[in-house]
């Protein structure tokens, strides 16, 4: 005859590492089940105040920003070190440094982020093939957007 | 007029310059670090641009960041805020030379009142009155000895490129000198990397009394009245009021005046203040800020005039708005800094906010970029809110302040509303009666 | 002066009367519906008693269960705010039967005011330029036909009891004025129990103006400048401001020192309004409302005078603060008022807040009782918020309305927020340009 | 065969572990599975602002409220109809119209609310025993207060 424990024993980490999970993915529900154990955390319900200028008008950002991307991404991102402007190749009309599928070794130069005059070359922490390109050329970007991604 | 201006700063006063701006038709740009990508002021602004991540040094003073963004987004002027780069004449000159306006003073300026020694002077020739003093550096311990025998112990030692308390010791008789002198140098060296020191008489129960002053482009200066900010925590505001209770009319116009007088003698551009200590009728000149200051807001209670957009007004070139006659001081103003920390053990208290209920109603002003469901980042300054309180009388401005007080609800958080309930319940405070020493003897005898 | 004040009422004025009484040392007591339960007045009051359910009729406008609530909290006073009893001459009689001070005027003063046909001949015979009319009730269709003859078409049948709108017609030419006559009557007969009815002209694109008023038991009135009320929809004001854009300064002074004097001719106690039409330079004397209003906030702004702390000094017996000349206009204000409606269709939306988030900063002001997570309850007037502004001058109090209309949350439920952000884009409304038609035009056009 | 308790076991010690989770986490909701038995905490839905004067300084009501009380009311509770004085008697000194314990028929006048110098008896709306008396004599009553119950 089974032995039932009179008490739960809950799983106190486990339920902290949920709520960090949704905290940080920004998901609104986590199940959790294994054999006939479950666990589900439901993240707090956000009613923060939407400024409405904001809600109303989106802002009309410079950059352009590879939101959607970046959730698929798989690989590892390259995100920008600094707010400048992009320049995929080393002088205008020149063959780009890189394109989606060439293969680089560690050290290679990316692209080139131009801030206050000064050429700024983004090179491969690692060797990888280019995945996915996520700026373009000659256009501004934000610190921490995501650049490219190497596979 | 600017079309575009990028704001170099964050929180509360990012959101006063940004809505300066907008009442003024100009568009703006909130530069920021990651870690306030959801800040009021970025939400608000026409154009945001994340120029680092949390830590200021590389986000809100970073100079080429900055530049770079204004760039970008095709800025005509950049408005550096209180704090971060707002007195530093390299990012001024940098500003200047890269094709923007400085919504400040000319870089020269910066200088000339960033060092202390420098300012004393300047100032002491067009006729301020400063504490007696060592007039210069100390040169050794024995000139120190000398100096304190001539002016009369208590005296101050303080670091020439100091500020905010860093590299400052009293010594209260000759046994205590040479101690005094030797720390304040050795602090002066490791917060600023420079040891000169100077010496100045210390006065026992001054008020802190400041001079709001605004000049342009075309030789006019014109002053707002003073500020009492005595009440002060580590060398931090905490309450201001305008105008002082310890001041009397004639002691206010002439003070007033001579302080005008400077700005318009050095030529000096935008708003700026002129801070002193007042100890039985005499001011003795402190420094010069030469930027917007936080408790800039009770001027603007008392005068109406909104200070912010003649900042930008006289930086686009433009001549002041007003004479010094038009310039009327109607009621009484009074302002709370409230900070995100414990009102007891002063802790900062960063977090997110949970309830958030500005009080309303005639003659409040709440300055704040605080909003429901706000997070206040652990990486900034504490002051997350000011409450600004008119009356057409100080009594009228005590009560409303309390009742504004009473309402006011920032929850999630601990912040320091409740200190400032007890402290304007205070008599002293009721009747006025403080000094630059009374805040910090209260929280002694209170704990 | 009073220790403890009753507040018959609720929502923000009850809030606004709250913060007087606070800011003069008075305690309150908050009487309320069961509805009303969770609101910010109550929350507040230093004292509160559920006088019935949530209909009006049981509660707000239950005198006996308002004067036993005054009697159990032993109130010196009772302010009967804005609605609800403030205009029923029984009740301030009671009040004062029972006791109490009622803090309004005579019951004999509102009388002779609440009956509109005594009120235009008493106002008539003190000096106030009336429309042209019938003198008196109408006292058949053939005496309305001769009267209508003389003072030419268009005119405006009104009810003697009248007030909102009902009992209110207008006849273009002899053909339409049996039918206006009679409809007239019958609408008054079903609204007010009485189908006395009497004529004006009418005219055709007036604005509405009104001055704000105070009188002191000791022979002395005065007038704070007037209001232009003139953007209505459905005879509810919709935005207000303070001073007109179509008045000047001599008509402004000419009219004010007019109707003071007619307050202090009938020795009136307390605040009280004479509203006016405004045509081709001429003034024509509507009605009197013998008590605060909903818009007294914006005379508040350009004068920086509480009017309800004065309303409740005059009624403790006290004479004016004031005197005509202490009285100084200052810069330009206006209030949008925001009401829980869909802004396009204008039906209610009571509901939960979810989100609210008022402006702040210089020259914003919020007079509201909401607050996150507050319920708008169904059974009351739809107005929950007044945002006034104010600035220097016009220009500058509508930028600052612009910007403070933008960063206005209001979430959970509908409000006209977004329709007050089209109307003062409107270019009609930032010239000045617009009479008492305009907002209904400008909503039948852009529909 | 697995007996059945009829009654539930209630582990609160896990029950305030996920409350205490909840709390510190920010998450709305936990469920936690273990065989066939399960907890469920959601957490407070609370999003009103407290305004802090009332927070802090509680109403000093001048009523009585006995709102403890009423959450355990079974019986009819008889609810005042308008805000007064009351009085359980007929006349000071007098014997109380009715005591705890006492049977009332329909129509018996429970106590008296005075207003506006007019005395409104409150009758018994039926027939019952006065099981809890929730006012006292000479103390006002608000709208809506339970003035006693009928059981």
């Amino acid at each position: 005859m089974p032995q039932k424990t009179s008490k739960f024993d809950i799983d106190m980490a486990s339920i902290r590492k949920l709520a960090k999970l949704i905290e940080e993915t920004g998901l609104s529900e986590i199940e959790y089940a294994e054999g006939d154990r479950k666990i589900r955390c439901v993240g707090p319900r956000v009613n923060a105040v939407v400024p409405a200028a904001a809600a109303q008008a989106p802002v009309p950002s410079p950059v352009a920003e590879p939101t959607e991307a970046k959730k698929e991404l798989s690989g590892l991102p390259i995100t920008s070190p600094m707010v400048g402007t992009v320049y995929m190749a080393p002088s205008p009309g020149a063959a780009p440094f890189v394109k989606v599928g060439n293969k680089v070794k560690e050290g290679d130069t990316l692209l080139i982020i131009e801030a206050m005059k000064v050429m700024n070359p983004i090179k491969a922490p690692k060797a990888g093939t280019v995945g996915l390109i996520l700026v373009e050329d000659a256009k501004p970007v934000e610190f921490g957007d995501t650049l490219l991604v190497l596979e | 007029m600017f079309e575009k201006i990028l704001i170099a700063n964050r929180g509360e006063i990012a959101l006063r310059i940004h809505r300066a701006c907008r009442e003024m038709g100009i568009r703006t740009v909130a530069v920021h670090s990651s870690a306030d990508a959801d800040a009021m002021h970025v939400r608000l602004a026409d154009e945001s641009v994340c120029i680092g991540p949390p830590p200021a040094k590389l986000s809100y003073l970073n100079i080429p960041a900055i530049l770079t963004a204004a760039s970008i987004t095709g800025a005509d002027a950049i408005h550096p805020g209180i704090g971060f780069l707002s007195e530093n004449a390299n990012f001024a000159e940098m500003v200047e030379e890269h094709g923007f306006t400085f919504i400040g003073p000319t870089a020269e300026h910066i200088r000339l009142m960033g060092d202390k020694v420098t300012a004393k002077k300047t100032v002491k020739a067009l006729g301020l009155p400063t504490v007696p003093g060592s007039d210069g550096a100390l040169t050794d311990l024995q000139n120190a000895k000398e100096t304190a025998a001539a002016i009369g112990y208590p005296v101050l030692i303080k670091a020439s490129a100091g500020g905010g308390g860093k590299g400052m010791k009293v010594a209260s008789s000759a046994a205590e000198l040479e101690e005094a002198y030797n720390l304040a140098r050795s602090e002066a060296l490791a917060a600023f990397g420079n040891d000169e020191v100077y010496m100045e008489k210390y006065l026992q129960h001054p008020r802190h009394i400041e001079i709001q002053l605004l000049g342009d482009t075309h030789g006019n200066a014109v002053h707002f009245g003073e500020r009492d900010c005595s009440i002060q925590r580590r060398h931090q505001k905490v309450i201001e009021e305008a105008p002082s209770p310890g001041l009397n009319a004639s002691e206010r116009k002439e003070i007033g005046a001579c302080a005008a007088n400077v700005l318009r003698k050095i030529g000096y551009r935008g708003v700026g203040t002129i801070e002193f200590l007042y100890e039985n009728g005499k001011f003795y000149f402190i420094e010069m800020n030469t930027r917007l200051q936080i408790e800039h807001t009770i001027s603007e209670m008392v005068t109406g005039i909104d200070l912010v957009r003649e900042q930008i007004r006289v930086a686009s070139g433009l001549p002041l708005s007003y004479k010094q006659e038009d310039i009327v001081m109607n009621g009484h103003a009074i302002e709370c800094r409230i900070n995100a920390e414990d009102p007891e053990t002063f802790t900062p208290s960063p977090g997110k906010i949970a309830g958030f209920h500005p009080p309303g109603g005639l003659g409040v002003r709440v300055d704040s970029a605080l909003y429901e469901g706000y997070r206040v980042p652990p990486h900034y300054d504490s002051m997350i809110a000011k409450l600004i309180v008119h009356g057409t009388n100080r009594n009228e401005c005590l009560l409303r302040l309390r009742r504004a007080l009473e309402e006011f609800v920032i929850g999630g958080i601990q912040t320091t509303l409740p200190l400032h309930r007890r402290l304007i319940a205070e008599h002293d405070f009721i009747n006025g009666d403080y000094d630059i020493h009374w805040l910090e003897n209260y929280l002694e005898h209170k704990s």
